[in-house]
Order: structure tokens, then C-alpha cells, then sequence
């Protein structure tokens, strides 16, 4: 198995999650990409673990997996709030912070 | 070549001699006493101004004293060399600033005209000003004045002159602004100052040209650092200084002293700072503080000797400034009808008279006429302010509120004739012994052309001093002095507290004022027998305490009197002791005093000055005569109504009444036209100029306020802040709010610079 | 020069005396007014008692080296150390920032500006004090930079919360202004560091290996360092903000800021730039004189123009400091030696200028000239005083200002070997020119203000009398009070004694400048 | 040894589309679920990599527990089941270069960088008890943190959701 494939797999999940960061509109679709990009970096880290041989990768997988879980409930948490207040999720019109 | 000189006596010295320098640390004492504690004082503080003005005149009285006994003491043609003390002031940069006094045969006499005069003033203020708002004021800056007036006369270095001559320069300032509600006087005192200040600024350049051209040969040679006088006259008469340096030094010297003595272009301050009060004007603007111009000429008179090549050349710059103001400054005085601004003039023409001297090398009569003309031109100031006083209410214009005072006031009267006698130098008096002295000596060493000029303006002096005493005291009595009283007030109602005790008819003046006039009217009478060269030698005497001797002195101990080597002198004829000084410079040793020739007194040359002097009082008497009481009706207005119509009858009237034409050929064509336009002159273009630079000074700052500093300078600054604003306005929307478009945007960034990591690295 | 390291403690309680002074009156509550003054009050009189047992620990026969030096280790990763010490050039300077803090603390006790808040307004004042008195002992660089930003802070808030009209602006500007000048000469400071071999930031290293740097570098290193003392002197082109600056400041403002901030620049010259740098300095020499003249005709034509009194003073002391920086700029010690009494006679002057206007703004709430006038005749003392400022500042001989100016002149006769001779002789005749606009405008302004009666709207409360014969016959104007007169007279003596007797400056002045140029002497 | 390589083949083919599906569908619903396989395959991929722990971790707390939120999220967002257009924002079209610029510099720099190296095949499988000797020895203050992390996160969740 050659070490390439699994990062080059890592990177293909990396780049669509960033597509769909940048494409979406809704908040919740936004989240759900993040957790693609997360997934993508923890597949390098498994990769990279096995590559050489220490568990570190995996000790940081989990990390990173614990910390997506926060992400997601502190997320949907905003969204929900956000929506209750403007009755919309829709990145466009949530341009209050504007300079 | 030095023959065996004689023994040299050692030259005797004295306690005051030693301690001159009391002389004006005693006034600037009690200056601080008066302003500290004056008003808690019993006579508000005059006391202690008279007291210290005695005590100065005390002390400069023994210092004159023992100075003779010094000059008594040398064996013939022996240095006299001045007692000098020293003490180091302060030391910056390896430069040591010393101060002390140095006491020689000029500083004496100026410091005893000065201490008397201070002396005589301060005492007839007492009256003068008795009730006035600000009298211990008065007294405290009179103090100060004296104060830096002797410190200037003993001063041995050129900082301590400048000290006084500052100090002087500030005190006339509040002296002549002293009643300074009425905006003239103030205004007046301000222009003083500024005219005095730009002279002040000729003072100080040439002051630093000459330490740092002097310095290394008056350290090497003397010992002395480059301001002391003694120091720079060796170094002029050294044949060291390059010609330019010291030209131009001479010139820079000489504008602070035309600043201060009021001559030619800069004496457009004398006339107004009559404004002040009348003891200011017979102190400052008369005697002391003027002639300090011509004390700066006499002190340094070697840079000038050599800078301006007095012997050598017909005519030089100081000489041609000596003579213009004479001749204007006389033509001026005909036309005024106030009698200070009369005095005013003549002072200023007789300030020509001494810089003429000076200028044409008659050092000593210039110096002689400093001291007489202290005496007289004092008493006349003094009259003049004794007849406002007790007279015409405080008004000063001859024509309106004078006239008919000889019964009235005696003894102002006949003070009032001697000094006016003296002044036009008529034989007996002072006057006579030290005005024909200088023009003579002008003859006589080659400026003929000024000795004319002198001789016209000994003649308009007489002419307008006659004029002024007969509008004052002959003829009807007109205004004030005629009983009525004014009810306008005129500048100095300030202090009309005093006034209700005198009745409004004129009369003699108190003891306080009369005393002082008629010691001044006997010293100028007699000041003149001092130096009575028409009696012979023996009769020279202030030429022997006063004249700096010019003899070589060969070595020198620093700071200490030198002694001297009294070389044998070739004996030119009598009367005169050739030595190399001035004409050359010796080969060893060094000269302080330049050599200068004296006039041979003939009756023949001082009979045709008197003759000019009384044919203009004669002609000028029956001109007034005729003008002002029998009101000649030809006379009265012929200068007003002159047309052309008319000029055909007066051609025809010409032929009879050629004696009065002229009479007015001779005197109103000289008074009329010349002083209405040297008057005009004096007001529209000199001032006409101050007052165009004033403005023109204001504009351009105010031009350079706006343009250069508001927006060129300030405007760079407030563009950058504006500058900023902008671009910070147009990043503004990238700030836009949307979540997504930041995402976009950090991506996007993130993949172009991976994009170009990859492209560097391979 | 070798060093004294005895007493070492003496200028660091002396630095940082204020800053306790600072947090005992964080503690007292804001209302208790009359304790915040007397805490405030206390401190100074206290820092000044160390400053004044400074100078008479200072021996002066040896007043060429450093002394009370204290060197120890403050950030070692940057080879900056905590070095103080002090000579005679910084001596002078630093009691004169003690006594100034004394008097406008005086001054204050009764005449808190507009917004009140005294404690802010006296904690501010003594945070100020530090920054002055640190600056003037810093022997590094680094030490040096921050007490000089230091200073910046307090007074920004000064003029921004107890200044003028638009205080704002002025403030910022003042603010923005010297940071521009600051943080070029920081890059100086640094390239000045890199050049010698990054050992230390010490000055007197500094000076030792200073002019191996190349001639050129010297020069850019120069420029950096001339810009950020330029604008704080200020020279000509750099001095928009000092008009501003002072009409907007609060009185006890401009006093500091005149009688000391804008000695930091010329300090900077005389203890930074030019020791250490002595080839640029030499290049620099003829344009810094240059600029310095023009200051004094372009601050002279500045007074002539103005209407407001205070920004005629502010104009007057750009071209004093014009002055100080001829004397400077002649590169000679007599030069440097007047270019430091100018800078102390000039504070002691300027102050009491500052002082009057603030008292005459007090009475008359406002500065414009042609209301003002009569002054002699309300306020007689208040008059005289202003008269005898004004004519010390015109540098009258026989009282302080003569001592600054006269001798600067008289160095740019002959300024140090290598230096274009007849230019310096031009700039000589223009600053002797300078003393005439000088005296032009200082007696327009004193005859303006002080003589003539006082104008309508003033004068309600004059004519009340019936013979004006007494003087003041009238409440409405009070003369000279209490506070005032303790605060003034110091001044007044210093500047009359200074005059008189210039020898007790001048002793501690001179052998230091001696030290400092030794590497011109070479 | 070729089963591994077609197994991943095929896992990672599922796991495009399926995150291709994601960003893409215009269902919210459908994305979640499509968000689940990709999810399952990732845990897949561990188990190919032998960390059996991390699989079976991430299939129990990502795919059980997160998807679970989002479902919920949809749900109470009240987004309408089914088709619900306009989930792209405007300018999405910029994502597509962004993403393939990406991909394009990551591939460069991965096959510079590793060419065809090999992965270790001498199936050390990683026992968990490695694992969690990693973790609460070196890595123990990280776990700490972590733990207040989710600690917050949790509270964070609870009082931004109140209703009152």
C-alpha cells in the first residue's frame, strides 16, 4: 500500500470540504463540510501514524475527533440560537458584524 | 634708541582710585533698595536715589582727585597708565570673561559729568515730580540709569560696556514711557528702543569681530583676553588687524554709537523721547545717555583711529555723519514751536559737533565738549522744564503759552541766557573753549570743508537760540504765562495733583528747581577756564589730566600698569610731542593712544567764529523783532501766501525793502524751505521708512504665517492623516460580514500560497 | 572618562520617587481633593530634596565623568542594561525638571483646568516627572527610548482631556508627531546597535566604537536620529505642532512642555547623536545651523503674526531653541557649553511666560491680544513681571536669556575646524539679526498687553475708583495671589541670579561638554 | 496484499462521491446521511491502517453521536424536508477553482515529497493499550484540557439552547 494514496485520498476530502465551505449557504451544510475537513486531516494522521510506526497519530485522532464532537455541539447551538432570533440560517443574510 | 630716560616716578595711586568701582555698584545697590523697600520709605524712596547719587559723586570727586595727583606724579612724557583691578566672571570653552573697572583720564571726566548731573537731577526731581503716581518708580529706574552709565564708563572690557550700555538703553525705555497711559508715550519709548536696539546689534557684532581678531595678539602680547579695552587699543594701534576687519568693525562700532548718540539716520528717537518727563530729558537725552555714542568713539577711539584712517584722509564716514547732522539737526530746531524739541535739536547738532571732532581727530575739544556741554545743555533742559513747571502749565509750546518771562523769573532767565551763551560759544563761556577748540582743530587737521560746515552751524545755533529765547521770554506774554488757564490739559496731566497750591499766574520757581540751575549756570560759565588753550599752555589743564599720553610702552606686566619708557621725543615745535604712535607703529613695545596734532590757537581764526556767532544772533533777533511783536504784516505769512500772481508785485516791492529781502535771503531762506523740508524729510521718509519696514515685516509674517507654516507645513501633516482615512475607506468592504465570503477569501489565499510554496520549492 | 559608582542609589529614588507618589494617590479616594494635593505636594517637594542632594553630592572639580552610575542587568537578550549615570550636561536638567514639577504642582494647588479631576491631573503630572528625570540619567539607548516615550503619554492626555477648544486635534497631532519622530529614531537607535558589532546599547561603548561606522552609514544613521530630535526640538520644518500643542494645553501643560520636553531633542543632539557619530556630525553640521537660523527669523515673522498671545509665546520658543541649536551646531564646546545654559535659561523664561498667560487667561478668559491692554494699570505686580520676562527672553544682559543667546552667537564666529567658516559667519550676522525681531516682538506684545488703559469690556471695574492714583481700586481683578507668588518667585530669582552670576552654571557645564566633544579634538 | 489495495479502491471511490454528494445535494437531509457514509468509509480506511480503536471511536461518538446532532440541528432549524433550493450562496461557483488549485498544489507537494514509498507491512497492528499509554502519559495535560473543553462545550450548548 503506498503511503501516497491515503494522503492523496485525505487531500481530495480536504479540498471538497472547502468547496463546500465556500458554496454553501446554509449554516448547518457549512458545519457538516468542516467535519469533512476534520476527517480529512485524521485520515493523515492515522496515515502518517502507521507511516511511522508511533501511536501518536491515533492519540491525535481521537483528540481531534473529541474536539469535532464540542465543535458540533457549540455549532448547532449558534445555529439554533441564531435562527430562533432571525428565523434564518442562511450565511448571506447574517451580515450584522459587517466594518 | 631709547635716550637714558629720566627716573620714572612711581606713579602715585589712591584708596579711590582702587575702589572705583564703588562708583556703580553703590546706585545699582540702592536701585534694589528703592524697588524692594521705596514705598515703605519716608520720601518714598528719592531719599535713598539722592543719597546714592551723592555718595557716587563723592567717590568719582576723589577719584578725580587722586587721578590728578597720579598725573601730577609722572615726570614728562612719562605713560600714565590706568589703574586696572580685574576679577574673573565667568569662564566657558577656555575663554575667560573678566570684569573690573579701568580708571583713566576719560573715564574720570565722564564719571564726574555723570555723578554731577545725576546728582543735580535727582535733587530737582524731588520738586518736579513731587505727587507723581509712580514716584519711587521714578527714582528707582533714574538709580539704575546712573547705575549703567558708570559702569559703562569705568567698564575695562567690552561685556561690562555692553552691560551698561543695555542697561541704559532699558532705562530710557521706562524713563521716557514713564507716564505710559497716553499711548504717545509709549509709543514713544518703544521707538527709542528699537532704534537704540538696531544700533545695539552694530554693538554686539562688532564686539565678537573684534575679540575673536584681537584675541590671540592681546593674549600673547598682554595677557588680557580679547574684550578688554586696553587690550584691543594696543592691538588696533599694533599694525596687526588687516584693514577690512577692522573697517568693518569701526563701521559696526560706529552704527551702535549714530543708535545711541542720535545721529544722522537714527536720530529720529531723540526729538520724540521728549515725551518723557523734563529731569529725563535734561539726564538722559541731553548730558549722559546720548553723549554714551561718542564715550564708545573716544574709548575705542584707536580701532576707529586706524579703521576709519583718520589722519590720513579729507573726510571720513564718522566726520560726513558728524557734519550732515549738525547742518539738519540746526535747521530743524527753526522750525518747532515746542521748546524741549528745540533743545532736543540742538543737542543732537551739538552731538554732530563731537563726532565731527572725533572724526577729523580733535579728540580732546570733542571730549571738552562733552564735559561743558553736560553743564549748559543740563541747565537749559532744566530751565526749560522750570518755566513749564511754574509758568505755562506744564504746556511747552513756546508760541501759545510763553513769551515776556524775563521779569517774571529772573533767575530762571538768567540761568536760562548764560547756558545759551555758552551754547553758541561766545567768548567767555564754556561753550567758547570747546566748540571753537573742535572746529579749529577740524582746520586745522585737514577737514577744511567740515571746519565751514561748523562754522554754518555755529551760526544757525546762535540764529535759533535766539529765536527760542525771545519767543520764551521777550515780547507780550501769550496763554498761560498770561494768566489764563487752559482748560484742555495737554500729555502730562497725570500728575495735576500737585498743581492746586500753585496760583495760575506764572512765578519764580521753588529753591529746589532755582538752585540747581544756578550751579549749573556758574559751572557753565566757568567749565570753560579748565582747558582755556587761548591763555596758553599752563591754562591746558584737562588736556594734561585727560589726554591719553602716546608714548611708547615697552614691556608690559599683564593686567598690572605697565611702566613706561619715556623715549626721547624729537622736539616738534612747541606745543606738540611727535612720537611714533599713529603715524607708524613701533617696532618694540606697544602704543595705547594714537598721536594727535593740536590747533595752534590763534585770536585771528576765533574772531571770525564770533563774529558769524553774533551776526546770526544780531540778524535772528531783529527778525523776531520784526515777525513776532511789531507783526509785521509783510513778514508774517510770506512764506504761507507765496503764489505766482503775486511774485511780479514782490519783484517790484523787492527793490525797495532790499535789507529785509535780505534779511530773508540770508535767514528765512535758510530757516523756511530747507528746515520745513529737512522736517519733511525727517518725518515722511526716515520714519515713513521705519514705519514702511514695521509694515511691511508684518505683512510678510503674516503671508508666511498663512501660506508656509498653515498650509504648506501643516497642510503635508493633515493631507497624511486625510491620506489614511482614504485608504482605509476603500478596504472597508472586504469587512463585509458574510461568514462564507471570509472562508472564501482565507482559502482562496491559503491555495495560492500553497500554490507558490510548491512552485518555489521544486 | 572613568566613572563614579559611589551613592548609585541616589538617581534611581530620585527617577522613581513620583512613581510612589503615583500609587499612593491611585489609593486615596477621588473626592478627598485636599489629600490628593497634599500627597501630590508631598512627593514633589521630596523628589526635589533628592535632586538637590544629588547636586551637592556631585563633585564638581571632576563634573567631566559620569557619576552616581549604577549598572545592572534589565533585558540581557537584547544587551540593553539598566545604566544611569549623570554629568554635568544632564545635571542641570535633571534638578531643573525636579523644581519645574514643584512649582506647577504649586501653581495647581489652586488652579485645576476646566474638567477638575485633580487626582487624574497630579497623577499624571508625576508619571510625567519620571519620564523627564529618566531620560536625562539614561547612559542606554534602550533606557533612553523608553523614558523619551514615556514622557509622551501623560502629556497627550494632558492637552487631550484638560486642553482648549479643539484639544483633540492638537493632541493627536502632538502625539502622532513625535511617534513619526521616535520611530525613525529607534531604527537609528538600532542600526547604530547592528553597526557596532551588537554588543551593547551602552552610550559611552557607543561613543567609543561609534566612529569606526562608515562615513555614509554615519550619516543615514544620523538622519534617522535627526528627524526624531528635530521634531522634538522643534526645527523648523518640524514644528507645526508646537503652536497647537501650546494653545490648546491646559497652563501647567505648556510650562513642562516648554520648560523641559523641548530640551529632549537638544539633549538627544548633544548627548547621542553627535558624541557617537562624530563624521555625520560634521556633514549634518552646516544644515542643522542652517535650519536652526531659519527657525529664528521663521519663529520671529511667526510672533510678529500672531493675535493670541500664548501661540506668540509658542512661536517665540521655536526661535529661542534656535538658538540653543546654532550653539549646538558650531560643534565647538564654547558652542555646545551656551547651547546649554540657552537650554536651561530658555525653561526657567518660557515658563514664567507660560505661568503669566495662564494667570492673565484666568482672570481675562482670553489670550487675544487686541482685547487685552492696560494690564499695568489692574494688575500692577502681574505687569512687571511680564515686563521683566519679556525682556529677559529678548536676552537683556544681566539676566539669563543674554547668557543663552550672546555666547551662541558668538561661537558661530568661529565654529570647529572643518566646518565652512563663512557660512557660519552668515548665520552669526541673521541670529544677531534674530535678537532685533526678537526685541520687536516680545515690546509689541508687552506694549500691547501691559501699557494704555485697559479696553472697554475689561475695564468695568477701573474707572470704580475715583482717583486712579492708588492702582487698583477694583475687586474684579485680583493681582498676583498666594500660590502664584511661591510658584513664580524660584523662577524669577533663578533667572536674575543666573544672569548675574552665569559661573555656577557654566562651572558644571563646561568640563563635561569638554569630555563629550574629546572626539572632535582628535 | 492486493486485497487491501482493491479494498480501499473501492472504500475510497465510495467516499468521493458520497462527500462529492455531500457538498452538493440540494436536500439537507440527503447531505447528512450522505455525511454518514463518508464517515463510515473514513472508519474503514482506519481499520486498513490498523487503528481499530480510532475506527471503532469514530464510528461510535462521530458518526452515532454528531450525525445524530445534526439531524437534530436540521430538524429544529425546520429547514422543509426534502428539496430546498438555493443552498448555494451566490458566488459558489468560486469554490470549484479554490478547490481544484488546492488539490492540484497538495498533489504536487505529496507526490514530491513521497513518490511510491511503501507502508510498513510487517502488521504491527497498534494494540489500544499502546494507544492508551500514549495518551495518559506524555499526552496526559492535553486529555485535561479536553476534557474542559467538552466540559464548556457542553454547558455552552445547554445555555445557548434555552428556551427562556
Amino acid at each position: 500500500m503506498l503511503v501516497n494514496q491515503f494522503l492523496l485520498l485525505a487531500a481530495v476530502l480536504f479540498c471538497i470540504g472547502v468547496y463546500g465551505v465556500i458554496a454553501r449557504k446554509n449554516a448547518v451544510l457549512v458545519l457538516m463540510s468542516i467535519e469533512l475537513i476534520l476527517n480529512a486531516v485524521n485520515l493523515n494522521f492515522i496515515a502518517f501514524a502507521l507511516r511511522n510506526g508511533s501511536t501518536d497519530g491515533h492519540t491525535f485522532a481521537l483528540y481531534v475527533i473529541a474536539i469535532a464532537a464540542a465543535e458540533v455541539g457549540v455549532g448547532l447551538g449558534l445555529v439554533l440560537l441564531v435562527y430562533r432570533n432571525r428565523k434564518t440560517i442562511s450565511l448571506d443574510d447574517l451580515s450584522e458584524m459587517k466594518g | 634708541m631709547i635716550a637714558a630716560s629720566e627716573a620714572l616716578n612711581q606713579l602715585s595711586s589712591g584708596w579711590f582710585l582702587d575702589h572705583a568701582y564703588l562708583i556703580p555698584i553703590v546706585p545699582a545697590v540702592c536701585f534694589f533698595i528703592i524697588i524692594l523697600f521705596g514705598k515703605r520709605l519716608p520720601m518714598k524712596g528719592s531719599e535713598v536715589g539722592v543719597l546714592s547719587m551723592v555718595a557716587s559723586l563723592v567717590l568719582a570727586g576723589g577719584t578725580a582727585m587722586q587721578w590728578i595727583d597720579r598725573v601730577n606724579s609722572a615726570s614728562e612724557g612719562q605713560f600714565i597708565s590706568p589703574v586696572v583691578h580685574t576679577w574673573n566672571w565667568w569662564q566657558i570653552g577656555g575663554m575667560k570673561f573678566t570684569i573690573g573697572q579701568s580708571i583713566d583720564g576719560l573715564a574720570v571726566i565722564v564719571l564726574v559729568v555723570v555723578a554731577f548731573i545725576s546728582t543735580l537731577v535727582q535733587i530737582y526731581s524731588l520738586e518736579y515730580l513731587r505727587g507723581d503716581r509712580r514716584y519711587t518708580h521714578f527714582f528707582a529706574a533714574l538709580t539704575l540709569f546712573s547705575a549703567g552709565m558708570l559702569a559703562m564708563v569705568i567698564a575695562e572690557d567690552t561685556i561690562l560696556l555692553l552691560l551698561g550700555w543695555e542697561i541704559m538703553g532699558l532705562c530710557s525705555f521706562m524713563l521716557i514711557g514713564h507716564w505710559w497711559e497716553d499711548g504717545a508715550n509709549s509709543r514713544a519709548a518703544l521707538k527709542a528702543f528699537f532704534t537704540v536696539r538696531t544700533g545695539d546689534m552694530g554693538l554686539l557684532v562688532g564686539i565678537s569681530m573684534l575679540y575673536f581678531a584681537s584675541n590671540d595678539w592681546t593674549t600673547e602680547n598682554l595677557g588680557v583676553s580679547g574684550f578688554s579695552i586696553r587690550g584691543i587699543s594696543a592691538w588696533a594701534l599694533s599694525g596687526e588687524p588687516n584693514s577690512t576687519v577692522i573697517l568693518v568693525v569701526s563701521i559696526a562700532l560706529f552704527i551702535a554709537a549714530i543708535g545711541k548718540s542720535g545721529q544722522f539716520p537714527l536720530h529720529t528717537w531723540l526729538p520724540d523721547a521728549m515725551a518723557g518727563p523734563t529731569p529725563v530729558s535734561s539726564l538722559l537725552h541731553s548730558s549722559t545717555m546720548v553723549v554714551a555714542g561718542v564715550f564708545l568713539v573716544s574709548r575705542l577711539y584707536p580701532v576707529f583711529f586706524t579703521g576709519f584712517d583718520i589722519l590720513g584722509t579729507g573726510g571720513n564716514f564718522i566726520t560726513i555723519i558728524g557734519g550732515i547732522t549738525i547742518v539738519i539737526a540746526a535747521a530743524l530746531a527753526f522750525v518747532q514751536n515746542d521748546i524741549k524739541k528745540v533743545l532736543a535739536y540742538s543737542t543732537v547738532s551739538q552731538l554732530g559737533y563731537m563726532m565731527l571732532g572725533l572724526g577729523a581727530g580733535a579728540w580732546l575739544p570733542a571730549v571738552f565738549h562733552i564735559f561743558t556741554h553736560a553743564f549748559f545743555k543740563a541747565c537749559l533742559f532744566l530751565g526749560a522744564g522750570s518755566i513749564s513747571h511754574s509758568a505755562s502749565h506744564h504746556s511747552f509750546d513756546m508760541k501759545k503759552d510763553m513769551g515776556g518771562l524775563r521779569k517774571v523769573m529772573p533767575i530762571t532767565f538768567t540761568t536760562w541766557i548764560i547756558s545759551t551763551l555758552a551754547l553758541c560759544g561766545v567768548f567767555p563761556f564754556s561753550g567758547f573753549f570747546s566748540k571753537d577748540e573742535i572746529i579749529d582743530n577740524v582746520g586745522n587737521n585737514g577737514y577744511n570743508t567740515f571746519m565751514i560746515i561748523g562754522l554754518i552751524g555755529a551760526f544757525m545755533t546762535a540764529a535759533y537760540m535766539t529765536r527760542a529765547t525771545y519767543l520764551t521770554f521777550f515780547g507780550t506774554a501769550r496763554g498761560a504765562s498770561a494768566g489764563e488757564h487752559h482748560d484742555e490739559h495737554d500729555a502730562h496731566d497725570a500728575h495735576d495733583s500737585h498743581d492746586s497750591h500753585a496760583a495760575a499766574s506764572p512765578h519764580e520757581s521753588g529753591l529746589l528747581i532755582t538752585v540747581p540751575l544756578m550751579i549749573l549756570a556758574v559751572l557753565a560759565l566757568s567749565s570753560g577756564f579748565l582747558n582755556a588753550t587761548p591763555f596758553g599752555e599752563k591754562w591746558e589743564l584737562i588736556k594734561k589730566w585727560v589726554e591719553p599720553s602716546s608714548a611708547v610702552v615697552m614691556e608690559t606686566a599683564p593686567g598690572g600698569p605697565g611702566h613706561s619708557a619715556a623715549l626721547s621725543l624729537p622736539k616738534a615745535e612747541e606745543g606738540h610731542h611727535e612720537s611714533p604712535c599713529g603715524s607708524e607703529t613701533p617696532e618694540e613695545g606697544v602704543c595705547y593712544a594714537p598721536q594727535l596734532q593740536h590747533a595752534k590757537f590763534k585770536w585771528s581764526k576765533a574772531a571770525i567764529s564770533l563774529g558769524i556767532v553774533f551776526f546770526g544772533m544780531l540778524s535772528s533777533w531783529f527778525v523776531c523783532v520784526a515777525l513776532y511783536t511789531k507783526k509785521d504784516k509783510r513778514l508774517v505769512g510770506l512764506t504761507q501766501r507765496n503764489g505766482a500772481l503775486r511774485a511780479g508785485y514782490k519783484l517790484l516791492d523787492n527793490k525797495y525793502y532790499l535789507d529785509t529781502l535780505y534779511e530773508n535771503v540770508i535767514v528765512k531762506a535758510i530757516a523756511g524751505p530747507i528746515a520745513a523740508g529737512a522736517y519733511w524729510f525727517n518725518n515722511n521718509i526716515l520714519d515713513g521708512i521705519l514705519h514702511l519696514v514695521a509694515r511691511v515685516s508684518r505683512t510678510v509674517s503674516g503671508w508666511v504665517y498663512r501660506n508656509i507654516d498653515q498650509r504648506v507645513v501643516d497642510g503635508t501633516v493633515n493631507n497624511s492623516g486625510r491620506a489614511t482615512r482614504g485608504v482605509g475607506g476603500i478596504l472597508q468592504p472586504v469587512q463585509s460580514g458574510k461568514v462564507s465570503q471570509y472562508g472564501a477569501l482565507l482559502f482562496s489565499a491559503a491555495a495560492v500560497a500553497a500554490l507558490v510554496l510548491v512552485i518555489i520549492n521544486s | 572618562m572613568e566613572m563614579l559608582r559611589d551613592e548609585n542609589w541616589v538617581l534611581s529614588v530620585g527617577t522613581f520617587l513620583p512613581m510612589v507618589g503615583v500609587l499612593l494617590l491611585l489609593i486615596v479616594p477621588k473626592a478627598n481633593d485636599q489629600l490628593i494635593k497634599m500627597v501630590a505636594l508631598f512627593t514633589s517637594i521630596a523628589t526635589l530634596a533628592v535632586g538637590v542632594f544629588t547636586l551637592f553630592k556631585f563633585n564638581f572639580d571632576q563634573a567631566g565623568s559620569m557619576q552616581f552610575v549604577a549598572e545592572n542587568k534589565w533585558i540581557p537578550l537584547i544587551k540593553s542594561s539598566y545604566f544611569i549615570g549623570v554629568d554635568g550636561i544632564s545635571l542641570p536638567m535633571y534638578v531643573l525638571s525636579m523644581v519645574i514639577t514643584l512649582l506647577v504642582v504649586i501653581y495647581s494647588l489652586n488652579h485645576i483646568p476646566s474638567p477638575g479631576n485633580p487626582k487624574a491631573f497630579f497623577i499624571l503630572m508625576l508619571v510625567l516627572q519620571t519620564g523627564m528625570a529618566g531620560t536625562f540619567i539614561a547612559q542606554d539607548l534602550i533606557l533612553f527610548f523608553v523614558f523619551f516615550e514615556l514622557v509622551l503619554l501623560p502629556m497627550y492626555f494632558m492637552i487631550g482631556v484638560w486642553g482648549g477648544e479643539n484639544r483633540q486635534y492638537a493632541s493627536l497631532k502632538f502625539f502622532l508627531y513625535t511617534m513619526f519622530g521616535s520611530a525613525l529614531m529607534l531604527v537609528a537607535f538600532l542600526a547604530l546597535f547592528f553597526k557596532t558589532g551588537a554588543e551593547s546599547f551602552a552610550i559611552p561603548y557607543l561613543v567609543e566604537n561609534g566612529g569606526a561606522i562608515a562615513r555614509n552609514v554615519q550619516i543615514w544613521i544620523f538622519a534617522g536620529m535627526f528627524i526624531g530630535f528635530a521634531v522634538k526640538v522643534p526645527m523648523f520644518p518640524f514644528h507645526t505642532w508646537l503652536p497647537d500643542a501650546h494653545t490648546q494645553a491646559p497652563t501647567q501643560g505648556s510650562v513642562i512642555l516648554a520648560a523641559i520636553l523641548l530640551k529632549l531633542g537638544t539633549y538627544g543632539f548633544i548627548r547621542i547623536a553627535i558624541p557617537i557619530l562624530p563624521e555625520a556630525a560634521k556633514a549634518w553640521a552646516p544644515y542643522i545651523g542652517g535650519l536652526a537660523v531659519i527657525g529664528i527669523i521663521y519663529g520671529a515673522l511667526g510672533c510678529l503674526a500672531q493675535t493670541d498671545m500664548k501661540r506668540l509665546i509658542a512661536f517665540s520658543s521655536v526661535a529661542h531653541m534656535g538658538y540653543v541649536m546654532l550653539g549646538v551646531s558650531t560643534l565647538t564646546d564654547f558652542g555646545m557649553s551656551a547651547a546649554m545654559f540657552g537650554m536651561v535659561a530658555h525653561g526657567l523664561i518660557t515658563g514664567m511666560l507660560f505661568f503669566l498667560a495662564g494667570s492673565i487667561k484666568e482672570r481675562y478668559h482670553t489670550l487675544e491680544i487686541s482685547r487685552l491692554g492696560g494690564l499695568l494699570t489692574q494688575m500692577p505686580r502681574m505687569g512687571w513681571i511680564l515686563g521683566m520676562a519679556s525682556m529677559a527672553s529678548l536676552g537683556l544682559p544681566g539676566l539669563a536669556g543674554f547668557w543663552g543667546e550672546f555666547p551662541a552667537i558668538l561661537s558661530a564666529y568661529n565654529p570647529a575646524d572643518g566646518l565652512n567658516v563663512t557660512v557660519f559667519r552668515v548665520y552669526m550676522v541673521i541670529a544677531a539679526l534674530g535678537t532685533v525681531l526678537a526685541a520687536a516682538y516680545l515690546l509689541w506684545l508687552f506694549q500691547r498687553v501691559a501699557f494704555g488703559e485697559p479696553k472697554a469690556e475689561f475695564a468695568g471695574g477701573a474707572h470704580g475708583a475715583d482717583d486712579h492714583g492708588s492702582g487698583h481700586g477694583h475687586s474684579q481683578f485680583e493681582d498676583v495671589n498666594k500660590f502664584e507668588w511661591i510658584a513664580w518667585t524660584p523662577l524669577l530669582i533663578a533667572i536674575v541670579v543666573f544672569g548675574v552670576v552665569p559661573n555656577l552654571l557654566f562651572s558644571m557645564i563646561d568640563p563635561a561638554v569638554h569630555g563629550i566633544l574629546a572626539g572632535f579634538k582628535g | 496484499m492486493i486485497a487491501q489495495n482493491i479494498g480501499f479502491a473501492i472504500i475510497a471511490a465510495v467516499m468521493i462521491i458520497a462527500a462529492v454528494r455531500v457538498v452538493t445535494t440540494s436536500n439537507v437531509v440527503h447531505a447528512a446521511l450522505w455525511l454518514v457514509v463518508v464517515l463510515s468509509g473514513v472508519a474503514a480506511q482506519y481499520i486498513l491502517l490498523a487503528a481499530e480503536f480510532v475506527a471503532v471511536t469514530q464510528v461510535l461518538v462521530y458518526i452515532g453521536a454528531v450525525m445524530v446532532l445534526f439531524l437534530f440541528g436540521t430538524m429544529l432549524t425546520r429547514s422543509r424536508i426534502g428539496r430546498d433550493s438555493g443552498l448555494n450562496n451566490t458566488y459558489w461557483k468560486l469554490g470549484i477553482p479554490v478547490a481544484l488549485v488546492l488539490f492540484a498544489a497538495m498533489a504536487v507537494a505529496l507526490v514530491n515529497s513521497f513518490g511510491d514509498e511503501r507502508m510498513p507491512t510487517d502488521d504491527n497492528i497498534v494494540s489500544t493499550q499502546q494507544v492508551s499509554d500514549q495518551i495518559f502519559g506524555p499526552y496526559l495535560l492535553p486529555f485535561w484540557a479536553l476534557s474542559f473543553v467538552l466540559l464548556a462545550a457542553v454547558i455552552g450548548a445547554i445555555v445557548l439552547a434555552r428556551k427562556d
